[in-house]
This record gives C-alpha cells, structure tokens and sequence, in this order.
C-alpha cells in the first residue's frame, strides 16, 4: 500500500473527493496547512505597517490506497487540482508498512 | 514567572489602599450623619420627585432645587453610553488589533483600568479635579464623595455651577467614565509587551498626578485654562475633551511607546470584526460623550450630536479612499480608525461649531490621523502599536486648533478664526502646548520610577509566547 | 436524536398556547373597546404630550395626569439597558466561559428564555406580580394586559402607585426586563449538559410558579414582604432584587446543579473575549436596572448609579487581587466575575445606601463570591457550571443583608444597623430565608417532574460532541 | 486586482464630492452669519435650557420655544439606539451568516454605508425627504442642514410640526439613522460576491433616487402617502417605516440578488455567536426606532415599546417551533430571524395597534417570513443570500397590511378592520404596491448603470478565495 | 523506527493518551483533521438552505516508536479507540529512517 | 528523495524557513499541531477549577528534499530550532517514493 499526501489550494477539494470518489477511492483525511513556495503572497495591509503574508492557505490530503491504484488516483487528483497557476501544490508518495480500520480490526487493503 | 513577585506588592498596595478607602469613607460620613441627621429624618429624599415641586435648578439659583428630570434622564444616560465606550467599546477595538495570543490582556486592561480609575475616582480624583481650590488642583472637599449626602438630604441638587440641572451624583458618574476612558486610551501605545503590574501602577498614578490636575486646568470651576473661568489665564475651548482627554493620552501614550521600545514580534489585526465592534460602539457611545457634555437635553446637545455624526462619517471616508489610493485596498481597520479620528478631532468642537466646521474638521482629521499613524510613525520609528499618538494626539491637537478656527458665537458663545477672532486659535495652541508639555514629563518621571521598581516590560519569552498564556493563564480558542 | 420527540410535544404545547393567547387576548381587548369607543373617539391620546397639559402625576393623584417626560425618557431607555444585560450580555458573559462545542447552545439559552418569559409576561405573570390581590399572589386584572388601553385613553397615565409618573406600559416593559434576566441567569448552573427542550418548560414553569410569586411578595402592591406596604409582615428591603432576582436565581441554578450531576467533560473558557464583552455590557445595562429602579430620574436614581458602579469596580479589584495572591495569576474570567458579583451584591442596595457602604459591599461581594466559586463549590461538589450559585446566590444573600447593615434612612427613608437599627437586619435574613425555602422546594417539584417526563439531560454522546451539533446542527468555525 | 481601477475614479468623485460639501456648505453659512449674527450676539443660545423658560413647544406654536428636555432626552437616545441597529447590530447579524472568508467585507459594508448615507444627508436628502416641496419630494431650504443655525439663534426649537418638542437638530439625527439602516439591510441580498466600489456607487445612488423620494412620500409634510397630510392622495399608516424601511430595501434586495445571480460556492452560518449578537443588537436598538417614531417619551413611546416587545418574542418562538417541527432542530440562526421578522412586522404597526394585535402580527410574521426564506426563495430560486427579501419584504409588507386590520382608534387615531375600517386595509395595500413598484424599476435601472460602467460582481476566483483577503486584504484568524 | 498514524475520533484522545503511557509511550503530536470515509455526515440547517457536512472532524495521532513496539502500540490504540461505531478511524504504520531530538542531537530510538 | 518531517516550538518558524532559504530549499508545508511529551504544560485557571494544559502548541512542517540534501537540511533545523530547553522537538525523516508538481506535471526532484 501507499499513502498520497498531496498538498492543494483550498477550493479545490471538493473537485478532487469527486475525481477520487470516481476512481473507486471512498475515504480520506484532509488538514489545513500553510504553505511556502515559489507562489508569491499577498500584502496585508495593518494600519501603518504592510506584510507579506508568504505563508498561503493549503490543505493537505492523505489517502492511503492499493499498490496498484497508485498511478491512478495521482492522475486523479492532479486532473482536478490543477488549474495551472502557480502554487497548485505538490503530491507526496510513500510506502506504507501496515492499516488497520479500528472498527473492526482488518487489516490493510481490506482496512481502506 | 518574573512579573510576580512586583505585584504581590501590588497587591498588598492596593486591597490595603481599598480597606483605607472604606474605613476612612466611613469616618467622613460618621461625621456627616450627624448634622445631616435632623432634617433628613425629616423628609426621605427618596420619593422628592413626587412631592409638590421646588424650582428647577439653574446656574444662578443653585439652594433648594429639583434638578431637571429630563436633563438628568439624558445624563443618566450619557454617563451609560460613555462608559459603553470603553468595555467593551475600546477594549475590542484594540483587541481586534493585537495578536491573537494578546487579545486577552489587551480587553482585560480597559477592563481593570475602569476599575481602578473608578476606586481612585471615589477617593480623591473627583475631587481634585472638580471642586473649587487653586487654579491648578481642586480642593478635598469631596474626597470620598463626602458631603453629597447631607447636601441630597437639604435638598440641594447640587451646588456646582458646571452642572446646574442635575443631580450632583449624576455629574459625578458622568465625569467619572471621561477620567475612565483617557488612561484606557493609552493602552494602544504600550499593547503587547507591558508587564500587567506595571500598567496598573502606571495607570493609578497617571490618573492622579496628571489626569486630575488638567481636567482641574480646563473644566475645574477655577482651572486658569477654563473658557467659563472669568479669571482663567488662557481661555481654552474644550466642549468635550479634545485636549483633556486625547491629546493628554496621546501625548502619555508616546511616553510609553518610547520608554517600552518595539514589540519583538509584530503582524496584522488578527480580528477585524472585534475592532469593528469596538469603533461602532465607540461611536454610539460616543454621542454621550459629546451631546453628554452639554450637560443638558436641547438645542446644544442636539447640535453637538449632529455635528459629531457628521465629522466621524467625513473622517472615515476620507482615511479609507486616501489609503484606497495609496495602498489599492480600503480596510476594515481603516475605516474604523478613520472613524475614530473624527470623533477625536470633533471632541473638541461639538459644541461650539456647525455642519460645515464639521465636514471640514472631518476630512483634516481623517487625512491627518492617516499620516501619523503612517509616515509620522515611520519617520520617527517609534512603536506606538495601536496608534494611540497617531490618532489621539494628532486628532485631539487639529481638532482643539479648528475649533479656534471654526468656532461660532451663536453656539458655544465664542467666535473662531472664520467669525473674524483669530486670537482664540492661539489660545487653542497655547492650551494645547501647555498640556503636551506636562503631561509628557510627568508621565516619563512615572514611567521611569516604575520601570526602575518593577520593570514596565515583560521578558522576549514572554513576548513570543504571548502575555495570555503568560500573565493570565488564558487562551482563545 | 432522543431529543425529538418529547420536544415535538413541548412545540404542539407552545404554539397552541400562542393561538390561545392571541384569541383570548383578542376576547378581552373585544370587550374593551366597546366601553373605551366613546371617550376615544373624542380625543386621540397619540399626540397628547403635545395638547394643553393635565397636571403631572404622583403617587397621590392617579386619574388624568400626564406622565412626566423625564422619568419617563429614563425608563424607556432603562428597559432597553436591562433588556441589553439578556440578550446579548448574559449570553456573552455565559458563552464565553463553556466549550466551544456548546457556545451556541447558551448563548440561544439566554435569547429563547427572553421570547418565552416575554409571551407569558403579557398573558399572566405580570398581572400575577403586579396587581393587587392577596398578599401572596396577584389578580388577572391585566390577563393579556387588558384595560391599560381604556385606561390610555381615559387619559390616565398610571393607575398603579408603583409608578406613578411614566405610563404603565413602560412599567410593565421595565419589569418584563427583570423577569426575563432572572430565569437567565439560572442557566449558568445547568450549562453545558440539559437539553433544551427541558430547559424552556422548566424556565417556563419556573417563571409562573416561582418568579411571579416572589414578585409579588416583595414588590407587589400588598405583597407580604413588600416594605412599601403597610400591612406587610415583614418589611424587607430589596431595592432593584438582591432577593427577587439574584438568591431567587442562585438557588434554583443550584437545584438544577444538583438534579442534573456533574458535566461529563470540562474545560477552561473557550473564549474570554466574549465573556469580557458580556460582563462590560452587564456593567453598562445594569445601570438601567439600579438606578432605573428608582422608576425617575432624579436624586435617588443618580445616587443609585454612584454606588452601583463604586462596589462593581471595588468587587473586580478584590475578587482579581484574590486570585493573583492565591493562583499566581490575574484572569480575564476573574476580574469580570467580580464585577459581577459587586453588580449582584450592591443590587438590593443602591437606592438605600452610600458610596461607603457601597465600597464595603464591593469588597465583600469580590472575595464571599470568588469563595463561592472555588472553595464552597469545592467542598460539597456539586457542578454549579458558571457560578450561578456561586456568584448569584451567595453575593445576592450577601448584598440582601449588607442592606440591612448600611442602610441610611436619608436616602431610602430605611435606617439600617449603621444608623442603629439592628432590626432591619433581621428583616432581611427572613425575607432571605423565606425565599430560599419556597424557591428550592417548588423548582426541586418542577425539575423532578420534568426529568419523569421527557428527562432533563442529553445523552453522554450528545454531550461528548457537543450541544451546538447534537441540538442545534450548527457549529462555529 | 480588477477592482481597483474604476474604484479610483469612485475615490476620486466622492473625495471631490467632500470638498464640494464643505466649500458650498460653507458659503450657505456664510450667508446665514449676516442675518443671524445680530440676534446672536445679544444671546448666546447655548446655556439657553438655563434662562427664563419661553413656554414649552407644541405643533401648534412653533416659534420662540423652548423643546421638552424629556421628550429631547428620549429622542437622543434614540438616535443613539438606531445607530447602534446598523453599527454593529446588522453588521455582525449578516456577518455571523457569510463564510469566514466575507465577513469583514460584510460588517464593513454596513459601516461604509452608515458614513456615505450620514454625508449625503447632510448635503442633500435630509431636505430631499422632510422639508416641504411638493407631494413627491421636497424641496432644498435645508440642503448642506443650512438654516437651523439661525433658527437656533432665534430660540426656535424646531419650525417643523413632525417635530414640534424637539430641536430640529436631534430630528435630522434620528431621521438619518433610519436613512442609514435602510441600504444596509439591501447588504443582505447581495452578500458574498458584489465589488465594494459597485456597492458604494449602488447604495449612495439608492439613497438619493429611492430613499429620500419615497420618505417623503410617506413622512414628508406635503407627502401624497402621509397619513398626517390632509392632501394626501391615500392616507397609508407607517408609524416606523414598514413601507419606507423594510418594504423598500427588501425590494431594492431582491433586484439586487436577481442581477447578481447566485453565488458560486455557499455554506452555512460561519459563526452563529455573531448573529445572535447582532439581532440581540438589533432587538434593543429597535426600541429606538419604534417607540423613538412617538416622537415623544410618553403615552404611545409606551405602547409601542410594549408591541415590540410582544410581536418579536412571538415572531421568535413562532419561527424556532416550525423550523423545530419541519427540520428536526431549533437553530440559533432561525430563532433570530424570527426575532427579526416580528420587528419588522410591528414596525408600521407599533403606533397604532395594541398586545392582541402585537401577539396575532408576531404569529404571522414567524411563519411568513420563515415561508419567505425558504419555500418563497426555493420556489423561485434567486440567491437572497441572507434573506433581505424573505424577511424584511415579505414581514414588511405583512406588517403593513395588518396595521390596517388591527389599527385602534385609541392609539394612533386611525381605526382598523377589526375596528370596521376595512378601506384602511386598501390604504395600506395601495402604499406598499406604489412603494414596490416605483422601488423596483429605479433600482433596476441603478444597478444596470453601474454593472455596464464598473461591474456589479467580484471574479469567480475572488469569490472563491473570499472578498475579505481580496478585496481588504485582511483575515479573520 | 516506524511512525504509526492513527485517525481517531476526537473525544477519544485522553483514552489513547492514557493507553500510551501504559505501554510506555511517552510522546506523540496530535493534528485537527477532517475526514472522510463511510460514516455519513450531519445535516446542518442554515435558513433557506440544508448542508450535509460529509466532512466530519477527526484528530490525527502520529507517534514514532521503535520497531519492536509497533504490535503493542498499535493494540493499545485499538483498545482505547474502538466504539464499535462506524468512524472509528483507521491506523497506518510507516516507515521511519532517521529521528533527531533537537534539544539534545540524540537521534533515533534515543531520541523518541 | 525523504519527507523530513519536524515538529517545532511555533515561535522559531521564521528563522527555520531562513535557514532552509540560505540551504537552498525554498518550498515548506506547516500544519498548526499540538504535541504531548516531557515539556510539562501550564496551568489554566479557570473560576472554581484549575486545568493542566498538557497539550502544547507546536508547529509540524514538513519539507521533501533531494536524499543528498538530508544531512544538510536536517543541521539547518536543528540549528534554527534549538532553545536547549526541554520541547524544542523532532525531526522525523522518511523515504519518499515518488513527487509531483501539480501545475506542471514535473516529478520527482525536478518536481521539488
Ligand atoms: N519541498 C517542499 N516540501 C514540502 N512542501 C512543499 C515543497 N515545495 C512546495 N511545497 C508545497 O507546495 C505548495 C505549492 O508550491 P509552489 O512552489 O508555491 O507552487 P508550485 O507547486 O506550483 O510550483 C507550497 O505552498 C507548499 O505548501
Ligand atoms: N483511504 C483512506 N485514506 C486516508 N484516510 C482514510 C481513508 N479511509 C478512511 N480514512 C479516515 O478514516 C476515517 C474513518 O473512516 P470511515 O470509513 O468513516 O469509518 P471506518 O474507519 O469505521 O470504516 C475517515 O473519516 C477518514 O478520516
Ligand atoms: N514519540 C513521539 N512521536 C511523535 N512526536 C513526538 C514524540 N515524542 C515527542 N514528540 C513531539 O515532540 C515534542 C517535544 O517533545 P518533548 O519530549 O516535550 O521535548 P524534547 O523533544 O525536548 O525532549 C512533543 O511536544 C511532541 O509534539
């Protein structure tokens, strides 16, 4: 199994649960993050002083899915993230050794 | 932590000073019952309204009057709306303009500043600042509110030419929220990095050593700068406080921005909507500030209620299209300063000048406010966090000089500049100077000696973590 | 949701009540016109302010007076500041201090409270308060507040010696105020944990069983402990409702307390910045409901003011310097909480005593309620969620019998144990006393009986996920 | 920022509008000096409360009198309770419903309003509205509020028998915070994604071609709606603006919503603490907008703060119950906008109509405006977004009509159907059908102007990431 | 080392806290999440409109251990997590190469 | 290429992301975390009853580098985030399989 960590602009999520939904995946976890890269920020303009805020709003999405959907679900996700501007985000893969639904006790591909 | 030790004496200070307080009240009154007894047993004062009528009250004929019902209904109100202002009006304000992880202690010191203020207000304040003593600081007579006990049971309304038609203890309370909200108003410079300790030792003395003595200068009934006072040295029109109160926290506020130095770590309003609470009650409440200080319910309290409505309205139009222009973005935090430099500016004026002294008066003030709590600032890089010079003092000082300029007879009974009498533009700078001058040293000798005592500002952990968790094991969720 | 079906019942209930009132209602009203036509006809009253004056009313002389502008003016605006002190300053002051998963849940507590007790206001309790009936209880002469038109138009302006220069409908709005805020408070003690359809039939029924009662004991016209009554049995003084509203309140929150147990999961305060904003509007609002108990604005109404804000600030200061000697640490939550418990305690007080007396019941009020709220609760255990006990119940019966002790006969026309009159304090334990018992026997029987019914507290899953979600579907983000 | 550009030629008229004001205003005073200066001197008018009294004022006599100090404390509190409806009463009751990402565009959209709406009144629409002219609009004798100066001067409390015991100066107060709550409540409508420069252009233009002509229809002396005018073409009962307040923006609301369209991406209420703050703003304030419109604190002051008080509670309970049996659970959102819709009900009707009639417009007001925001708003599929139509059209037009089924002769000197008047219930019929109609095409016709010049919506993308970071460039953290 | 992931429901924490310490572990970083699976969400009611929020909360544990201890911690996490309802949340188990306490420069199993 | 994932005191942001900067890496994800281990909480007060706040606010942030850059990254955290006082935090390092640019499609290192 793996998981997918991808990071995206915040109104795109709900585009992307229904790129996955179609492509069979039926779960995930979503955090907001702030994230810091080549996307310039905005100024926030406080009274006399002005910052650059170059922390933007993201959300972060974990999915854990099969092996062999990898491919899949990463096309998935960047078909409906993308929008082509800078700072649409990254998608993260790793390995992962083990799940578990906590329900019921099964483990791995049957736990997603 | 480091700020406790200090304040334990603090403490120990204070609940000894509220025990003085009541026992020392108790003696003065003991003494009291005793001639006011007789004729109180009398007749109960309680139901006067209702018995058959004595005259009205006014300011030549002060012995044996009913004050006036109406009159004192406003009052009563003004002295609600005034208070209104500063919790939670100017608590949010500024809250909203702090870093979430100091917005408590920000509220929290408007807070126990009227607290405070109030305890002192009762002891001695009151009284130095509006009985009748020197030219420069009022008498004790009224120390512990003494006396309006006995002078309720003969009768009397009150025996004070300042406010003729009320009762006395009305006057009290409503003079009491201005002494309040004008240390409350400095808390803007010295946000997010003064110990509480320190503010509140601050805040004590500042009230006594030089809020009690200027409101003495230009409201008390022998003050030499009170326009009302036929042997007054300067004549200075002060409707409703621009110099006593804004400027006076302005100039104080500056004082502790230079003593405190730069926050360590700074960023934007983290809650405009608080700041947009604060400014609209501000305003609101605002009208008991200045209509209030007709002290009566007619024709002046209604032009100065309309003047002040039209001047704020100016004054925050006019900071939000100059910062649209300046910076591409007009804000929530803009507009609501711009407000608030209207009805600083106006403070002043709002008894003595029209409609048009008003849109003027407005657009300067918005302008002007803009620039101090902007290139001023920058200029001479001081941190005032929250623009309490910027707004307070530059606002308090244009609007204390137009009200020379656009004064009308017909109205306050003074003509400015535009009615032809330029001197009274001068004696508005002199008024002005006259106050920056001693409150800034005065405020510095008691900033130093705290400092020196217990130290004014709280360790950079501190400041980083943030003075909620720190000082007052507080967080917003 | 376990809570549905009952409450579909309480709906059914309510909604028909409403059909009922307006129907009946309609009745009365039916009845009215037909004696008012007449004398209607002749003389709209709508501009009668204007039309050549009819002598001014006073308790003496009830039948065609006009009411006197002036006091009238104040109370109009003390409704609107007591109405403030509910909604949204008691939702504020309580909202802040619970978990963020049920701040929406009290802050509806205290707005859905205002709506029912105002229907039942006008259907019966007032008239159960505030007409003449038996000592114990009043008439239904103003069931659906019938009779005051005809008597508007016959152009009387009150025929109700409680009030005897403003209108009775601004008389009944003033007490409506009172009548809302006291069920209020109660949810400071059942917070966090009861469902809300619980909640409106025990405040419903609390208001007919318990409040009107009460009322009418200590204010209504014959009431049995009213001190303005001559035939009363004992003479208890409660200027603006130490007794009515503050123990009356504490003690029902601490039988709630006890028949619902202790909350499953606690916290600190979610937000204190709510609780700040709802404490400075109880602080503004309450000035209405001190000095607007003088019901004019005059002498008495200006020395209520006095000292209701003199023990507010004292009691802060004391119940804040308590705190940071004993825990290190000055909370926001703290010092608001003493302010309130000052506002509570010198309730009962502020038309009877003096700015001494006022400081002393300020630190009295500040360290017997933070006691209360920490060490009593404390020792029985009992899950008094905000205090209502704590702060209402102890320093109401704390100010109740401090009136007793510092009451000055010029200003109440009562001398109390200062002035030698040690009787007086005995009367106010009594009245205290009397109302203590019935209060915690008739909610206990109401509590009981609802718990039976339809059960009084959510599940544990309800409650682990919060009230706003469970109850309310909504959620703050 | 696609915004910014034409918003810079905004800022550039209206700054220039400013000076224009200011310049012209100055002249109409300078003028006014010449003749006012000799009368002035000889007595300054300012301690005049204080000087012999000249008799009292009424409608019949209106020169050289002086205003009742009651009636002038009760109508300056008023101003103060109906600014305090829009800032921050309706601000934070439409801001608590937007997504977190809008809400400091929408409070500020409400304060923004309140400052062009106080401007525009002094230069033109105070005059437009209440000065005689003819039956359509009035004429320009107060443009730039020339003119009350002098009459001041000369002791007239006010020459305008809307008014007759109040200074002028506090009745163009209270007059324009009605003129600043009304294009505030059109905010509601298009919420969430119209450009704050097309808002500005949209609601000043409102002001000056909907508000200030249908005002004067209504109110104005010579209106050819004004119940008070025996000219009048159709005599239509709107004692606080049902017709000109509520009816009029939920109209111009629902024009806006139509050209809008809907929003691209919505949520439910961000934070309902916020709404419920700022209805129980609204609920207090709108004692001042009801009982402030008796123009006077007596007998009807009186009765319409006590229909208020009924039909918002009823409306309240109504709305929660129906929502409680249709959907399963009783929301804090809905129980306030039921309070809301009673307001607006009770609002033409608060004059005239008595408690049955208040408990039966309260009843239907609950559900009809809980029809109207949701089967209305379905049915049709507009994007209201918060409900500007559904409730202050739909409860507006409601309360209109039923101010001529329940009239009562007694209080506002008009009878109703139940008293048998059924042609009053045309009346009413006839002045909201005249007030939609006219409302509607002018302010298609406003909105279609500026959409072609500047734009009337944000991008889509600007919708997405949120008005406040786009538009503001600041955050709620 | 692996570091053990677990998406729990958010009145769960102190229970699991609790378990961990039983077992020994003594640290762990709790992240507010939203998730997404098969638990169907509330209805939130807003006015004229009616949301399904199909997003519901969740706490996000992460907690690095040595190898060895993964079966116990991952059991100990069952046994506080589990309500038998659907939502309970699921646990994954990554590999982990490398730890570093920053304080100290410990690195690895001494540095947990 | 590795997730280095540390966990920080919130106030020390700044200076680590400088430090990245000066290392060459210019991309960062923060998610706001709370983190339990030795570091002993505050108390909260609140009215009649004291809570131990025993959950810390922290920062997480996670950065994906080049293998070859771990080391380096790895000093540069450490060096910015170090107090020597007790919860200073981790850092946790992880293989990653695979990275992908969103808006480009990129993978990989190029992707970073
Ligand atoms: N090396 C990195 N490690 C972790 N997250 C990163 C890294 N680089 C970028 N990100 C995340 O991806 C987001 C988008 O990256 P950015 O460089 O702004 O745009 P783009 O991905 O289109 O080049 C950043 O806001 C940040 O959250
Ligand atoms: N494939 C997945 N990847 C990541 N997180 C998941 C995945 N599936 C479920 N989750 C998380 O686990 C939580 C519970 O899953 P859910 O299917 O709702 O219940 P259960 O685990 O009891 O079957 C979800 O809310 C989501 O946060
Ligand atoms: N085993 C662990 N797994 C995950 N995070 C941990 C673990 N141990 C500690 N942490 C995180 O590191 C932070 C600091 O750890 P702590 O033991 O308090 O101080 P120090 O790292 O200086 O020893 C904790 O607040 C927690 O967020």
């Amino acid at each position: 199994m793996k998981l997918i960590m991808a990071v995206i602009k915040p109104f795109k999520l709900d585009e992307i649960r229904d790129a996955l939904t179609r492509v069979g995946v039926h779960g995930l976890t979503v955090t907001e993050a702030k994230g810091y890269g080549r996307q310039k920020g905005h100024t926030e303009i406080y009274r006399g002083n002005e910052y650059t805020v170059n922390l933007l709003p993201k959300l972060k999405i974990e999915v854990a899915v099969a092996s062999a959907q990898v491919e899949q679900v990463t096309a998935a996700i960047i078909g409906a993230a993308k929008t082509g501007e800078i700072g649409d985000g990254k998608i993260f893969v790793m390995e992962l050794d083990h799940a578990v639904r906590i329900r019921t006790g099964e483990t791995d591909e049957t736990a997603l | 932590m480091t700020t406790r030790k200090p304040t334990r004496g603090g403490l120990a200070a204070l609940i000894f000073g509220l025990l003085i307080a009541v026992f020392v009240g108790a003696q003065f009154f003991g003494a009291t019952y005793v001639h006011a007894q007789a004729p109180a047993a009398a007749e109960p004062a309680a139901p006067a309204a209702a018995s058959e009528a004595p005259p009205a009250c006014d300011a030549k004929m002060l012995i044996n009057c009913t004050p006036n019902s109406g009159d004192t209904a406003w009052m009563l109100t003004s002295v609600a709306l005034v208070l209104m202002m500063t919790i939670p009006g100017l608590g949010l304000f500024y809250g909203g303009m702090v870093r979430k992880k100091n917005v408590g202690d920000t509220v929290m010191a408007s807070f126990a500043i009227t607290c405070l203020v109030t305890v002192l207000w009762t002891i001695c304040t009151y009284s130095m600042a509006f009985t009748a003593g020197t030219p420069f600081i009022g008498g004790l007579d009224r120390a512990f509110l003494q006396g309006i006990m006995s002078d309720i049971a003969k009768g009397i309304g009150n025996p004070n030419s300042l406010a003729p038609t009320i009762p006395e203890t009305v006057y009290i309370c409503f003079q009491m929220t201005f002494a309040i909200i004008t240390p409350a108003l400095i808390a803007g410079a010295y946000a997010e990095r003064m110990k509480f300790s320190a503010m509140l030792w601050f805040m004590g003395l500042w009230a006594i050593l030089v809020y009690a003595p200027i409101a003495h200068w230009v409201w008390g009934p022998d003050g030499f700068l009170n326009s009302a006072n036929s042997d007054a040295v300067v004549k200075v029109l002060d409707f409703a406080g621009g110099t006593v109160v804004h400027v006076n926290a302005g100039v104080a506020g500056l004082m502790a921005a230079l003593m405190l130095g730069k926050r360590k770590d700074t960023g934007p309003a983290h809650n405009m909507v608080l700041t947009f609470i604060g400014a609209s009650l501000l305003w609101v409440g605002w009208f008991g500030f200045n209509a209030g200080s007709a002290v009566s319910a007619g024709l002046q309290a209604g032009m100065a209620m309309t003047v002040t409505q039209i001047a704020t309205a100016t004054a925050a139009l006019a900071w939000m299209f100059v910062e649209w222009a300046l910076r591409g973005k007009p804000t929530v935090v803009g507009i609501c300063s711009g407000a608030v430099a209207g009805l600083v500016a106006i403070t002043p004026a709002s008894g003595f000048v029209g409609p048009a002294g008003a849109l003027a008066i407005g657009v300067v003030a918005g302008i002007a406010c803009y620039w101090g709590a902007t290139g001023l600032k920058h200029m001479f890089g001081y941190d005032d966090a929250l623009d309490c010079f910027g707004v307070h003092g530059i606002g308090g000082a244009a609007g204390a000089i137009l009200t020379g300029v656009f004064a009308i007879e017909q109205y306050g009974g003074t003509a400015g500049l535009i009615e032809g009498n330029a001197a009274q533009v001068l004696n508005q700078v002199y008024g002005v100077a006259i106050v920056v001058v001693y409150d800034a040293i005065v405020s510095l000798i008691i900033l130093k000696i705290i400092d020196l005592v217990i130290g004014l500002r709280v360790s950079v952990d501190i400041e980083r973590e943030g003075l909620d968790i720190a000082l007052h094991g507080e967080a917003v969720q």
